[in-house]
């Protein structure tokens, strides 16, 4: 592990530039006109935060790569992000169940992070942590409103979480990155930090009255560039343009 | 087409108010060829904002560099931004959006024509926003001095947002142009396929304009089809060169005398195929459309039966 | 027009590098697994006959670039492909219709190529006719099959043709490409192409049960490098290993 | 598990004609627990052929090379091709195709685990023909002597091919190896992903195998797992070094006293997990073979359909 604070870096600014891309996929396609503007929105949000964060990545490597060379020109196994920010978007409830379970996630580390010993890390956290509360209000709103919807979206809801819970533990999972980090100051209490989304998340899951799957064969590997095979298909058309046009500024 | 009778006292003091650059609000009498007229127009511009998502959201995903792919993201959703605020704007001359979407879905309604051609390279991003909202800038500002209150308002905004639109696209066209050899090139053939659809975008020439006279009258139009034709190629000819672009137009050439660029005659059999359907994409337009709307209809039922199942509660908690 | 027939041969070849990469995408997917050996076994012919045409055309152009060069690192808009073979795989009848429009015009093609005046290419013809034919007889027996099978099958294949059929006109255009190759003894009767495809399709559909839809709206382009959306994505897929490793071997 | 009553005159027999090294034909008597196991054994491996097009089949769209791309093609065809081969060799055993289909959808039928990885670099085309093939061949050279005749002769043929295939993907991993940085980093990369599932693919170690005794006995198997799988990495230790690469295990190291190159402790609870389902791709290969299926149901439908309306008009016509 060569920098580990640019690996973790790159872990925040992965998860938010894919799952930023996978919403961006929706625009024009969202089931009403009010969802289209407020998936963009999100997208534009979580991309927003990934350029801040890849840019500070690319700083504290060292080696000359800006956010764009990082979102750009690294494959598939190099890139950092969790597993579940991959998975394709499938029907809306897929969507939103996989932005509820991130929201969660994301607006307890920005918590924590907002107090961390680094402060341009700390600043981004809070600006992140600000804007990604307005995502998960919105995710969770939906996931109640389809959850206790018609017996279809219930349905679909219910699939949709089996189907992507075991994504979810990777997020808590700790490494020597985490702990290289902790000890620069950036230190996140995961237990804590798992504890408060279990809360959060079977509060919500109560209220759309979706039953929380069991906790079985958890799927990991995103950290270390172990993805599924969703992720270089996305790639591949997300830097086609990019590519095709080596050093060339737009 | 039968106009409805009105009476005719009430049709002067409208025309006289129109003729003395009042506006009309929605509380307002109007005649009903008005309202049609006015319904018929501005649904068609709020189709254009939906429709118009499609050819620039199929380059979202491979937007060259985050700050790009950030500010066409960003285009996009104004375009529906705007969408939503004109079928407001129907809601107050009594038209429902989902009646209008409906319209829009089944094929009765029209939309801008020059959304049916495909989107091809990067560079359409860059031409769309200077060419195709350069067009529409010119005829809006237009618009946003028409007679009836809550459209002329609405274009005021859209037109400002327009005009930024309009802006980024002529600076990604500005950096192509100074690109790469390859990027050059990518700008030149995105401006050959756009520039004539472009002129297409200010209707049928007004010698073959049928609803212009009255609109005319009304102030719901300002100008002619083919003013305002005339008003776009006199801004955009010199951005043109300005970049070293090659307008796909031999004929086109300026007259001293009148200060105009006078151009080509336009194809407008292409024009009319692609007003009856044909065009490049009007099918895949429209399947895309309906597939969004098909695959939503579900999302709408739940969010329909939640409200309703929140409102029992409120009530059952009330009683 | 810098080379007529450079561009003749990328509008060859082409069309069915394009056609075969579509029905590649197949593999592993098919309904049965005779078809996923079908399928791949004319995606094979049909790559190879590209292979042979492009590395003639970049012989012929005489600019360095081999059939790889063509193929990888060209953008949509300088690809010269007919519309019809882009369109997306669509389901089962989509592809096999799809197939058999292109079959019969490929064999009556290729059966007068196979006696033109470029050697070269003549004997590419040659080869490529009796691989096509064996297509040919394959596709059209699954458009009986499916025209003449259920009501699902039948209703799924007449959509089918009836979407497909507006991109057949643009296979039997000429322009000054054509003018200028048939002055160098590459001389294509269109007329004569034309009316034996009918005579042929008709007979298939007569077969099938299935109704040949009129002739409106005609979609063309292709020839000239005005793609539908569709090839874009297509390419971003294909051409992004390649395009990631600029000047590598493989 | 009961062991059905077997006449102990046939059985004798039949171990008999085992022992002598003679080929058991499908009209030969059998013990029903030979017939079971064979019937395991090679609905499994068939299934694994089919499932085993996915991985590969997910970079045929991205091949870099038509060259490449035209081999990879031709493979996972080739793999279809043993699939249905090895299906027809069940039906010698009086096992319907169709049903081993259902039972691999339904999540009864197990196939080989190295398919639940994922494929995530063009690098891995190379490398599963390396030492995917590789350690099948190892195993497959063995069955190619097995005792039951069909299953025998299956191997034969699919062997050869999957010598070649094994060529092929060393090939590949060869250019990758002298090619540029990234070429190799990706090989590498690749390699560390592949190695250890492809030791695992050999099955448990032989004292956790319960089926090996019997299957050895009736010569279904010929090696234990351990010793084929040792096999393999002794043949391949020497190419990964030929190749520039590092084999993923601390421990490896070459035992001059027995030739071998003995290796670290496999994770077999890795193993374990990805045999009951929990592997990174186990979900995903069952959800793309049914959909393949269900999208594929009305095409068989019509299939049959075509066939019967066939038949009919022919018997009309000859009454």
């Amino acid at each position: 592990m060569a920098n580990p604070l640019a690996e973790y870096l790159q872990r925040l600014g992965d998860d938010r530039l894919v799952l930023g891309h996978r919403l961006s996929e929706w625009c024009g396609h969202a089931p009403i006109l009010e969802e289209d503007i407020a998936l963009s929105n999100m997208a534009l949000d979580l991309i927003g935060h990934a350029t801040s964060i890849l840019a500070l990545a690319g700083a504290v490597e060292g080696q000359g790569r800006d956010e764009d060379a990082l979102a750009f020109f690294r494959d598939g196994t190099a890139f950092r992000n969790a597993l579940l920010v991959e998975q394709p978007n499938g029907d809306f409830a897929v969507t939103l169940v996989r932005q509820f379970l991130f929201d969660a996630y994301s607006v307890l580390l920005w918590d924590q992070l907002s107090h961390c010993g680094h402060e341009g890390l700390a600043a981004i956290a809070a600006k992140s942590l600000k804007e990604d509360k307005y995502h998960l209000r919105h995710s969770s709103e939906w996931v109640v409103r389809l959850g206790d919807g018609t017996d279809e979206s219930h349905a679909r809801t219910q699939r949709a979480l089996d189907t992507l819970w075991k994504y979810t533990a990777e997020l808590f999972e700790r490494d020597a990155v985490d702990d290289a980090v902790a000890a620069m100051g950036i230190a996140v209490d995961t237990a804590a930090l798992r504890s408060l989304w279990d809360g959060l998340v079977n509060d919500v899951l109560q209220r759309a009255t979706l039953t929380r799957p069991p906790e079985t064969g958890p799927r990991r590997g995103g950290r270390t560039g172990r993805h599924s095979e969703h992720l270089g298909h996305m790639l591949a058309t997300m830097q086609s343009v990019a590519r095709a046009h080596p050093g060339a500024r737009w | 087409m039968p106009v409805p009778a009105e009476d005719p006292a009430l049709l002067a003091a409208f025309e006289a108010r129109i003729a003395a650059g009042e506006s009309i609000e929605p509380k307002d009498w109007m005649p009903e060829r008005y309202r049609k007229q006015l319904t018929r127009m501005m649904s068609q511009h709020a189709h254009s904002e939906i429709v118009g998502m499609l050819p620039e959201g199929n380059w979202i995903t491979r937007a060259p560099s985050l700050r790009r792919k950030l500010s066409l993201i960003a285009k996009v959703q104004d375009e529906a931004g705007h969408g939503l605020y004109i079928y407001c704007g129907t809601e107050t001359l009594g038209v429902d959006r989902h009646e209008l979407v409906e319209q829009l879905l089944d094929g009765r309604a029209k939309y801008s024509s020059i959304f049916n051609y495909p989107t091809l390279a990067w560079a359409d991003m860059g031409v769309i926003g200077w060419l195709v909202d350069g067009a529409a800038i010119v005829n809006q500002t237009v618009l946003a001095k028409a007679s009836y209150g809550p459209y002329a308002r609405a274009m005021v905004r859209i037109c400002k947002e327009e005009n930024f639109h309009k802006r980024q696209g002529y600076e990604i066209c500005t950096v192509l142009a100074n690109g790469t050899p390859a990027q050059k090139a990518m700008l030149q053939d995105s401006v050959n396929r756009f520039w004539w659809p472009a002129l297409m975008m200010f209707g049928p020439s007004d010698t073959n304009s049928p609803n212009s006279a009255e609109l005319l009258r009304w102030r719901v139009k300002r100008k002619t089809n083919d003013e305002l034709r005339q008003r776009f190629v006199n801004l955009t000819v010199p951005q043109a060169i300005a970049l070293g672009l090659t307008i796909p137009d031999p004929d086109l050439h300026f007259n001293e005398a009148t200060g105009d660029w006078e151009f080509g005659e336009i194809d407008w059999s292409e024009f009319y195929e692609v007003v009856k359907g044909n065009g490049p994409c009007n099918q895949e337009r429209m399947e895309t459309r309906r597939a969004a709307h098909e695959n939503g209809e579900w999302v709408r039922a739940a969010a329909t039966a939640h409200a309703e199942k929140q409102r029992a509660r409120r009530d059952t908690a009330a009683a």
